[in-house]
């Protein structure tokens, strides 16, 4: 449609955001403009998805240098990676335009920002660019957190950001590492990823940065033990800001390490990925464990959100096509399902204004649309056949299967450790009597609930006929496992003579 | 040779419809106007009785081919397809699947109808219709499905179905955790389902993974006796989770806190069959496991074993027929574990029919006494509700095996078979159950229909069901009563039509042994029948007051407190984990790095305010202790 | 030899001076044998055989600098009570010698590798006005011509400082 | 020899730093600077002796002015100072701190 | 020769500048705003010839003229556009500032650009004794301006602690010159250099001490470790504009000489490494601890200057083994002033009558009140931080990438731990703005309107610095 549409779909919203922020526009008008655009995103995605012709390269690819001298460029792209993450981020944004319709102005604004922000990060196809936009999305995050948060969110907001920009900013470190030790290998000076698969890297500061990709991801993803600002972060964030955290941004982690780990530190991926596979199998349990006991619902789709990061991310550690493609699929899957919820829980707390699960119960009775959505999107996290989110699960089981066998059972308990807390909570908060919190809760509006059935259908779709989706991410992540192996040009680390200040000596 | 119809999934396309069809309906009008019951039942009926009729279709179809090519598969569309692994949504009707779906629709069908009238007046009509043919539609998804995931997804459909009509009644807190409880065990089984799946995957899935293509390659190189096993049983530790079977059995049970008419459908007649169905289904590895099949077999017999004992100590009327299902259910496992899968299957099919109409006898029952479940608070009710009496009557024999119901021929058939195969200790627990399943039926049937009235009030009001519920009831008991002759073994001048029929999509041989075998399994189980009801008749027969149990009748009647067994050493430390974790792992060992990192950091922090002392003087001294210092390190760089 | 004596004087009464610089409580008393250490240094520079320094160093030094230094002592006829009371001089000056010690022994050790000459009294006026006069404004201008401004700017910065000011226009 | 006017510059150098760490009296500190600067023109007068060359000294009166300078200015100070709390302490000014 | 004064004029007119506004403040007609805006079109006008020349970019030297005393390089030019904008901007925040404290004379705004006529010599001098003059031209001109509340007894203490240690300082630098001189026998860069290149430093002890004197004052200068003591204190007590003057500008002229120093040969650069390499990381460390427990922000400021110092090290490690750390460290310096001079000029209006703002508490709830400040304030916290897509972010990420391609990879990874600590006590700032509720309403006017469109303009340089690719 645009020659540029990647660009327009990454900064549209960021210019409308900061737009809005400069402006003293009223919150009708903020919301309203924020929902224009990212409508308008949304409609400029699905015709980027028509034109998508899952080649497995990138596609739509945008390309204007920017600093020579590095070899940094304006780089931008996507595949069946990325691709999906992208949708995810433009599909499911609109909805907090729909449904929560009485915030202050910076709340949709920052929305706008954070949505550009993630979009470019997952475009991107320079590793600058990509550092960039992934500093970026957090600010909006930050900003969200401490304006309008909950009671108890400025340690929240300290701990998320602090943890992340600490992650991030040794990915930095690495990412120069890599432009660095590309130039010594040929001479010249580029950060663009597809150029870093032919890096050969050994020795131990190769380690080293691979750990300073593979933390600072862990981080973002969350990946155990590195999650333990995920859960006041989640719980005290303003619904929209654990939302997006959650469906979208916790997934580009995900999407680094596809995007970065893999295919450059192939030796020490190789190498280390039985261990990731097990803190990612250990984070599920250990989280899926955790959430069985909250008291707070929002609380516990947060535990419940980081269990299934895990097992997300293990799909990613097996190291086979099939694990690899479910976890990509399971990430749709999963910011349609746990992401959702999350709005929902958002519902159940502006109108029931309390948190407790012990609080409520008998809302299915009350709201039957409510109630059934709710148990669509609830069944689908927990990976029940014909819904999307059996299909990524049931991949990543059976890739770790191949794995690992101990892993593939490990990862297999998830079927059984989802299902224990979300029924538990179904139970206490859908059935059984009604109390005082719940006894005059309002079903959906026509509006919300017009605005979740393209979801929940989607939910249902994607279990159902996955085939259209799978078709375009698989060619990409075939590509992944058979990236042409590194060549090995050994040009001595650059040469160390001075040019320094134009001085000369007469 | 493979004939491609496209009329299979509509099977359980039509019954899916009516769900969604009803679900909407009723999710829409629930809170406003109320739709009339009369729609809905309308409604609710359509679907079961069109895919019966398209079963009758497949069946002609089936029928008119010749026996060695005998199934017709329906490739919908392409799933999934990454890499190797490549899931066609293909349905498959061979003999053993169209058996099953005939039956499955059948009784489907008359129980829908039944339900018209049981559910009458309750206000969640429309949801529970919706349920249950969402529940025919993923059932017959399970059985038709070409292949073990397109299974699976009826296998999880049909879980979820109970789940939601366990706790269909769910102001009430013990119905849905019974439901809760029932989901879990079952997701307990299906990791073993998927982990079975995925270990047959890596082995053998490569060329296709749908059971021709698995049939084909079954005894490739790659699968090694090992994973052989460890598919086999894996996959039973799935079918233990859906067919109640030790030491998953504990949900069955309680999933009698849904509606009669489900525990009817779901928990007798079909859902819980679906495990038999299963290891049916992949004969063509269990013939191949002999250690697997023996396991199987032993498995199902001690839970028919420790179930019929349950059976004859509870006073609930629907938990006395819920454990005869889990105890006739480990009869099949038997045989289908001594490879007798004709003869398991064939009990599943009589089973079907008899246990449904015992339990719609029993739910009429309960209707007429206004939901009364206790039996020593009933009696004397022959005289007040004959139809429903005498359809009971004719399910307990048939259920307690005695010639010529149809249960006798299918239950002989699988001691037989375990007799002939040399499982003599199954052969022998085997018949021992047959007495007591014998005992605690007529236990029942006497305390609940003989003797005098025990709570006259009720009683009193008590009244014969409308004709909805008692018109199923005796057709049910007609297919309890000749069923049976069906399968009519050899030595009673039948030729084994069931059996035959199913020969194409089973790999068993039948064993031949010497007429004595059979005269002695018959007579044997015969022998046990009449013991059982003889001691059934003498105790109860002329109507008994209410037992206090002691001693082992005691533990028996808590069922050996396996609940609580369980409750102490799963659910309680799993409970009991979770909140650690978040209250004492999470804060004090996780997070802790980073608590320290930032406490350590503001200490630091504070400390160095010291140094800014604010006197000239010390900074100059700073300033020459550092100069001291570097200037003591640079002499040493030159002599 | 003669030249040696004279060293040896000028360079304990230097040390002398300055030792007394650091010692002596009183700024008045603490300038005074300041004053010894600047005359005694402009001998050295005679004996270095640096005219116009010596000349330099008794006029603008000696002369110019100290007495504004002794000046403003008196101009701030400071009293006894507003002298710190220092009972601890000692140990800090022992302290200051102690740390300073590394850095002396360090100049020490780099001037010992240093090619020890002779520094006989060059004739042919080395370092007369003339000669060092015509060095400044040929090779040295440019520093000669900023230390104007830098003159300049410590100008204005006393006026402002320490001078009268009227309240802001 | 030249040596020991180099050494004699490196002790009066050293007690200049002594008497700036030491002394809490303003003018006793400036006047070490000073003293301190001066060794530093003994020694640029030496060097300049030993290479023959005169730049040394012209560096030497560079010196001087930019003393002279700084000792304005710091005579300024000290004024201000006396203005401000009648005491010549350097401890006595030790409000900016933590 | 019409080029070389080409070259030339921006220090001219500079010099020229200052002397007549001086001679202009002795009018009474001349009122204090005159002299602001006189000092900025001084520095303005010497900003576009500079710029003239920049883009005419012929480098010629002054080897004839100056006897090698003075030399125009590259980065000179850019460490110059940097002081001259450095003093543009903090004539106008002084402006506003001055509006709400009154010991303003116009003598002040002379004094500033005297300083910067210093800082210009500083770029361009060859020759050490000429180094020392400039220092102490700007140093003295700094001096003063610190001192320039004579009633404020804290500014008065602030200007005492700078002088005598400033002068301990430039004492050091006159004995290591001596020694050097003693060495080479001559003190202009280029025999320095030639001396070098034949001896090497190491077989010279003469050079080394010298060479260290040398170091030891600069680094004095540049507040690193274990010479850093002074700057809070003295950040403190100086004027807010004068603080973000010396903050910027002057550690722009200080780097440049160090710079310019360090290059002089390799020898000379490689025997420092180690040293230099120890002291940046104390530095970026030290600085840090200081800065978590301060109360105030300017003192915070300070000590975040001190860090900065320490990248700034990092980068001089790092120099002369790639062919653009010139620009690398010009870059940093340009960053870092942008966003300190934009902090430092909104603290010139939102300061409150003679500073009563100083703490972090009193800036509690700035974002209600005065959003766009307390926006603007935010992103020049942001770039000091490192944060994309502000220049000090391309600056950080330049001094990383020419660090790990000279092999210094563990003194980058701790530079990024270190910006990593720093990022609490930025982010502090921003929370406090915009997370706590306001305690008093910001309600006075802004003095001037000039100050808050410097300050937006600022922004837009932090902005587009970080877009604008670093030719090399």
């Amino acid at each position: 449609m645009f020659e540029h549409v990647l660009s327009i779909i990454i900064f549209l919203p960021i210019l409308a955001g900061l737009v809005l922020l400069a402006s003293p526009a009223s919150r009708t008008v903020a919301r309203f403009t924020g929902l224009v655009i990212s409508l308008a995103t949304l409609v400029l995605s699905l015709d980027l998805y028509a034109g998508f012709q899952s080649t497995g390269h990138l596609e739509f690819v945008e390309k204007i240098s920017w600093i020579p001298s590095l070899g940094i460029t304006y780089f931008l792209g996507v595949d069946g990676i990325s691709l999906f993450i992208l949708m995810a981020g433009s599909v499911l944004l609109p909805l907090v335009y729909l449904i929560f319709g009485t915030k202050e102005k910076g709340y949709y604004a920052n929305l706008l920002i954070v949505q550009g922000a993630m979009a470019g990060a997952v475009c991107a196809a320079d590793m600058v660019l990509f550092y960039i936009f992934w500093e970026v999305m957090l600010l909006p995050v930050f900003f969200m957190l401490g304006l309008y948060g909950g009671t108890q969110r400025l340690p929240a907001t300290l701990k998320i950001t602090l943890y992340t920009i600490a992650g991030s900013l040794l990915m930095l470190a690495a990412i120069v590492y890599l432009g660095v030790s590309y130039h010594a290998q040929f001479n010249e000076w580029n950060f663009a990823m597809d150029k870093m698969a032919q890096l050969n890297l050994t020795g131990r500061i190769a380690a080293l940065a691979f750990f300073g990709f593979m933390i600072a991801f862990a981080i973002k993803i969350p990946l155990f033990p590195f999650h333990t600002w995920l859960p006041d972060a989640y719980t005290e964030a303003p619904t929209a800001a654990t939302f997006v955290l959650s469906a979208v941004m916790a997934k580009i982690g995900v999407y680094g390490v596809i995007r970065f780990v893999v295919p450059v530190f192939d030796i020490e991926f190789a190498r280390f990925a039985i261990i990731l596979a097990y803190s990612g199998v250990i984070g599920m349990m250990y989280c899926g464990l955790a959430a069985i006991t909250q008291k707070d619902f929002k609380r516990m789709l947060a535990f419940s959100s980081a269990s299934h990061m895990g097992v997300i991310a293990l799909g990613v550690f097996c190291m086979n096509l099939q694990a690899l493609t479910g976890s990509i699929y399971q990430i749709v899957a999963h910011a349609t399902s746990t992401g959702v919820l999350f709005l929902f829980a958002g519902i159940l707390e502006e109108r029931t204004q309390t948190r407790t699960i012990e609080d409520l119960g008998g809302i299915a009775a009350k709201a039957p649309v409510f109630a059934l959505f709710f148990a669509i999107a609830m069944l689908a996290s927990v990976g029940l056949p014909g819904t999307s989110g059996f299909i990524g699960e049931f991949m990543i089981v059976l890739g770790a299967v191949k794995f690992n066998a101990v892993v593939g059972v490990l990862a297999g308990t998830t079927l059984i450790i989802g299902v224990c807390y979300m029924l538990w909570m179904f139970q206490r908060v859908f059935f059984e009597k009604p109390t005082v919190h719940s006894e005059n809760f309002k079903d959906l509006t026509l509006v919300e609930g017009l605005a979740f059935l393209p979801v929940i259908l989607l939910i249902i779709v994607m279990g159902i006929y996955p085939h259209p989706f799978l078709s375009k991410i698989t060619p990409s992540t075939a590509l992944q496992f058979t990236q042409p192996s590194p060549i090995v040009a050994q040009v001595p680390a650059s040469n160390a003579q001075n040019f320094g200040l134009t001085i000369e000596q007469k | 040779m493979e004939q491609s119809v496209n009329y299979l999934g509509l099977i359980p396309l039509f019954p899916l419809m009516g769900a969604v069809l009803i679900g909407l309906l009723h999710v829409f009008t629930c809170n406003r106007t109320s739709v009339p019951e009369k729609i809905y039942g309308i409604l609710a009926c359509v679907g079961p009785v069109l895919s019966f009729v398209m079963a009758l279709k497949v069946f002609v179809a089936l029928k008119g081919l010749p026996e060695a090519s005998r199934f017709l598969s329906h490739k919908a569309f392409t799933w999934f397809s990454v890499g190797d692994l490549h899931i066609n949504m293909g349905f498959l009707a061979d003999p053993l699947s169209c058996l099953m779906i005939l039956f499955v629709t059948f009784i489907g069908s008359l129980i829908h109808i039944y339900s018209i009238g049981y559910m009458g007046g309750d206000k969640n009509y429309g949801k529970f219709f919706a349920y249950m043919n969402l529940f025919l539609g993923s059932m017959l998804v399970l059985v038709l499905g070409d292949g073990p995931l397109v299974m699976f997804v009826g296998w999880e459909g049909v879980g979820l179905c109970s789940y939601l009509l366990i706790s269909f009644y769910s102001e009430d807190r013990a119905n849905v955790l019974a439901g809760n409880k029932a989901f879990i065990v079952n997701r307990v089984g299906d990791l073993g389902f998927v982990l079975g799946m995925s270990f047959l995957f890596w082995a053998i899935g490569a060329h296709g993974f749908d059971y021709l293509s698995l049939k084909a390659h079954a005894n490739d190189p790659a699968m090694t006796q090992g994973v052989l096993l460890t598919v086999c049983l894996l996959l039973f530790v799935g079918a233990t989770g859906k067919s109640a079977q030790i030491p998953l059995y504990v949900w069955l049970p309680d999933a009698m806190a849904g509606p009669t008419p489900v525990s009817a459908l779901i928990h007798a007649a079909t859902m819980v069959t679906a495990g038999v169905y299963m290891v049916a289904r992949f004969s063509f590895l269990y013939a191949g496991a002999e250690l697997a099949g023996n396991i199987v077999a032993w498995v199902g017999i001690l839970t028919a074993l420790l179930a019929a004992i349950f059976g004859m100590f509870q006073e609930d009327i629907k938990k006395v027929l819920a454990y005869s299902t889990v105890s006739q259910l480990g009869y099949m496992f038997a045989g289908v574990g001594v490879a007798a899968y004709s003869a398991g299957i064939f009990h599943v099919f009589t089973h079907a029919f008899f246990k449904a109409l015992l339990f719609l006898g029993a739910g009429s029952v309960i209707y007429a006494l206004h939901h009364e479940q206790n039996i020593w608070k009933m009696g004397g009710l022959k005289a007040k509700m004959p139809k429903t009496y005498l359809t009971m009557i004719i399910g307990a024999f048939a259920l307690a095996g005695c010639p010529p119901f149809s249960g006798f021929f299918s239950k002989d058939e699988i001691l037989y078979s375990a007799l002939a195969t040399g499982h003599f200790g199954i052969w022998a627990v085997g018949v021992l159950v047959a007495g007591m399943t014998a005992y605690y039926t007529f236990r029942m049937i006497f305390v609940v229909f003989h003797g005098e009235p025990r709570d006259r009030h009720a009683y009193e009001h008590a009244k014969e069901s409308p004709s909805v519920m008692t018109v199923p009831l005796i057709i049910l008991a007609v297919g309890a009563l000749f069923a049976g002759f069906l399968n009519l073994p050899g030595i009673f001048g039948g030729d084994q039509i069931v059996s035959h029929w199913l020969a194409p999509s089973l790999s068993e041989h039948h064993p031949h042994a010497s007429v004595f075998v059979e005269i002695l399994a018959i007579g044997a189980s015969v022998i046990a029948f009449a013991i059982g009801f003889k001691i059934a008749y003498s105790k109860f027969g002329q109507g008994a007051p209410e037992p206090s149990y002691k001693g082992f009748a005691d533990f028996a009647y808590h069922k050996f407190y396996v609940d609580e067994l369980y409750d102490a050493v799963i659910v309680q430390p799993y409970k009991a984990i979770g909140s650690s974790i978040w209250k004492v792992i999470e804060p004090n060992v996780t997070d802790a790095p980073v608590k320290g990192v930032s406490k350590l950091y503001m200490v630091l922090g504070l400390a160095f305010k010291v140094f800014q002392v604010g006197y000239v003087r010390i900074y100059a001294l700073y300033m020459v202790l550092g100069l001291s210092l570097m200037s003591l390190l640079l002499s040493q760089s030159f002599n | 030899m003669f030249a040696d004596g004279l060293f040896l004087g000028f360079a304990v009464l230097a040390v002398l001076g300055a030792v007394g610089l650091v010692l002596f409580r009183h700024p008045m008393n603490g300038a005074m044998s300041f004053v010894v250490t600047l005359i005694s240094l402009a001998g050295l520079y005679a004996l270095l055989s640096a005219k116009l320094i010596f000349a330099l160093q008794l006029i603008v030094y000696a002369g110019a600098i100290m007495s504004l230094i002794v000046f403003i002592i008196m101009f701030l006829n400071i009293q006894p009570s507003d002298l710190p009371q220092e009972e601890t001089k000692l140990l800090y000056i022992i302290g200051g010698g102690i740390l300073v010690l590394p850095i002396g022994l360090f100049l020490a050790k780099i001037v010992k590798s240093l090619p020890n000459s002779s520094t006989d009294i060059v004739g042919n006026n080395f370092g007369g006005v003339k000669e060092v006069g015509l060095l400044l404004f040929r090779d040295w201008l440019v520093p000669f011509e900023i230390v104007s401004i830098l003159l300049l700017v410590s100008l204005v910065g006393a006026v402002i400082l320490a001078g009268k000011r009227g309240t802001t226009k | 020899m030249i040596h020991s006017y180099l050494y004699l510059s490196i002790v009066l150098f050293c007690l200049g730093i002594v008497g700036v760490v030491s002394r809490r009296n303003v003018f006793t500190v400036f006047m070490s600077i000073e003293l301190m600067l001066n060794a530093a023109n003994l020694a640029f007068v030496a060097f300049s002796r030993v290479h023959e060359t005169m730049d040394g000294h012209v560096l030497a009166m560079m010196v001087m002015a930019v003393a002279a300078a700084e000792a304005a200015l710091a005579l300024a100070v000290v004024i201000l100072l006396h203005k401000h709390k009648s005491k010549l302490d350097t401890n006595v000014f030790s409000l900016l701190k933590g | 020769m019409t080029n070389d004064l080409m070259l030339l004029m921006p220090l001219i007119i500079v010099g020229a500048g200052a002397i007549l506004l001086m001679i202009a403040s002795t009018y009474g007609k001349w009122t204090n705003e005159l002299a602001a805006y006189g000092s900025a079109g001084v520095f303005a006008l010497a900003f576009l010839v500079q710029l003239s020349s920049c883009i005419s970019g012929n480098v010629s030297l002054f080897a004839d003229a100056f006897n090698g005393i003075l030399v125009v390089s590259n980065f000179s030019k850019a460490a110059g556009l940097i002081i001259l904008a450095c003093g543009f901007f903090t004539a106008f925040s002084s402006l506003s500032y001055f509006k709400q404290n009154n010991f303003c004379t116009a003598e002040y705004y002379s004094l500033t650009t005297f300083a910067a006529s210093g800082m210009l010599l500083l770029t361009m001098a060859q020759e050490l004794i000429s180094v020392f003059i400039a220092l102490e031209i700007m140093s003295l001109a700094i001096y003063i301006l610190v001192g320039y509340d004579r009633k404020n007894v804290i500014s008065t203490e602030a200007v005492l602690k700078y002088l005598m240690l400033g002068a301990f300082a430039g004492s050091f630098f006159t004995m290591g010159s001596a020694f050097v001189y003693g060495a080479a026998g001559s003190t202009k860069f280029i025999k320095i250099g030639q001396f070098l290149a034949t001896h090497g430093m190491l077989q010279s002890p003469a050079m080394i001490g010298g060479a260290f004197f040398i170091l030891v004052a600069l680094l004095f200068k540049a507040a690193a470790f274990p010479f850093h003591a002074w700057v809070v204190d003295v950040y403190d007590g100086a004027s807010v504009p004068v603080t973000g003057y010396m903050a910027t500008g002057l550690k722009t002229a200080i780097f440049a000489v160090f710079a310019n120093f360090l290059i002089l040969d390799d020898s000379l650069h490689k025997g420092w490494i180690t040293y230099l390499f120890y002291i940046s990381v104390l530095t970026m460390f030290v600085g840090n601890l200081i800065a978590i427990g301060q109360q105030s922000l300017k003192r915070m400021l300070a000590a975040s200057g001190i860090v900065h110092s320490g990248y700034l090290l990092i980068a001089l490690v790092a120099i002369g083994t790639k062919d653009f750390s010139g620009s690398v460290i010009a870059f940093y310096l340009a960053a870092y002033a942008a966003s300190t001079l934009g902090i430092f000029t909104a603290l010139s209006y939102l300061g409150g009558a003679g500073e009563s703002r100083k703490t972090f508490d009193d800036f509690k709830g700035l974002a209600q009140s005065r959003p766009y400040s307390a926006a603007a304030i935010s992103i020049f916290l942001l770039s000091m931080a490192g944060i994309p897509p502000t220049a000090g972010f391309m600056g950080k990420f330049y001094i990383i990438t020419s660090a790990i391609d000279a092999g210094q990879v563990t003194l980058a990874v701790l530079g990024i731990v270190s910006s990593i600590i720093s990022m609490w006590y930025y982010l502090r700032l921003i929370i406090t703005m915009y997370f706590h509720e306001a305690e008093e309403q910001f309600s006075e006017p802004a003095p001037s309107s000039l100050a808050p469109i410097c300050t937006f303009v600022l922004v837009v340089c932090v902005f587009a610095m970080s877009l604008y690719p670093l030719a090399v």
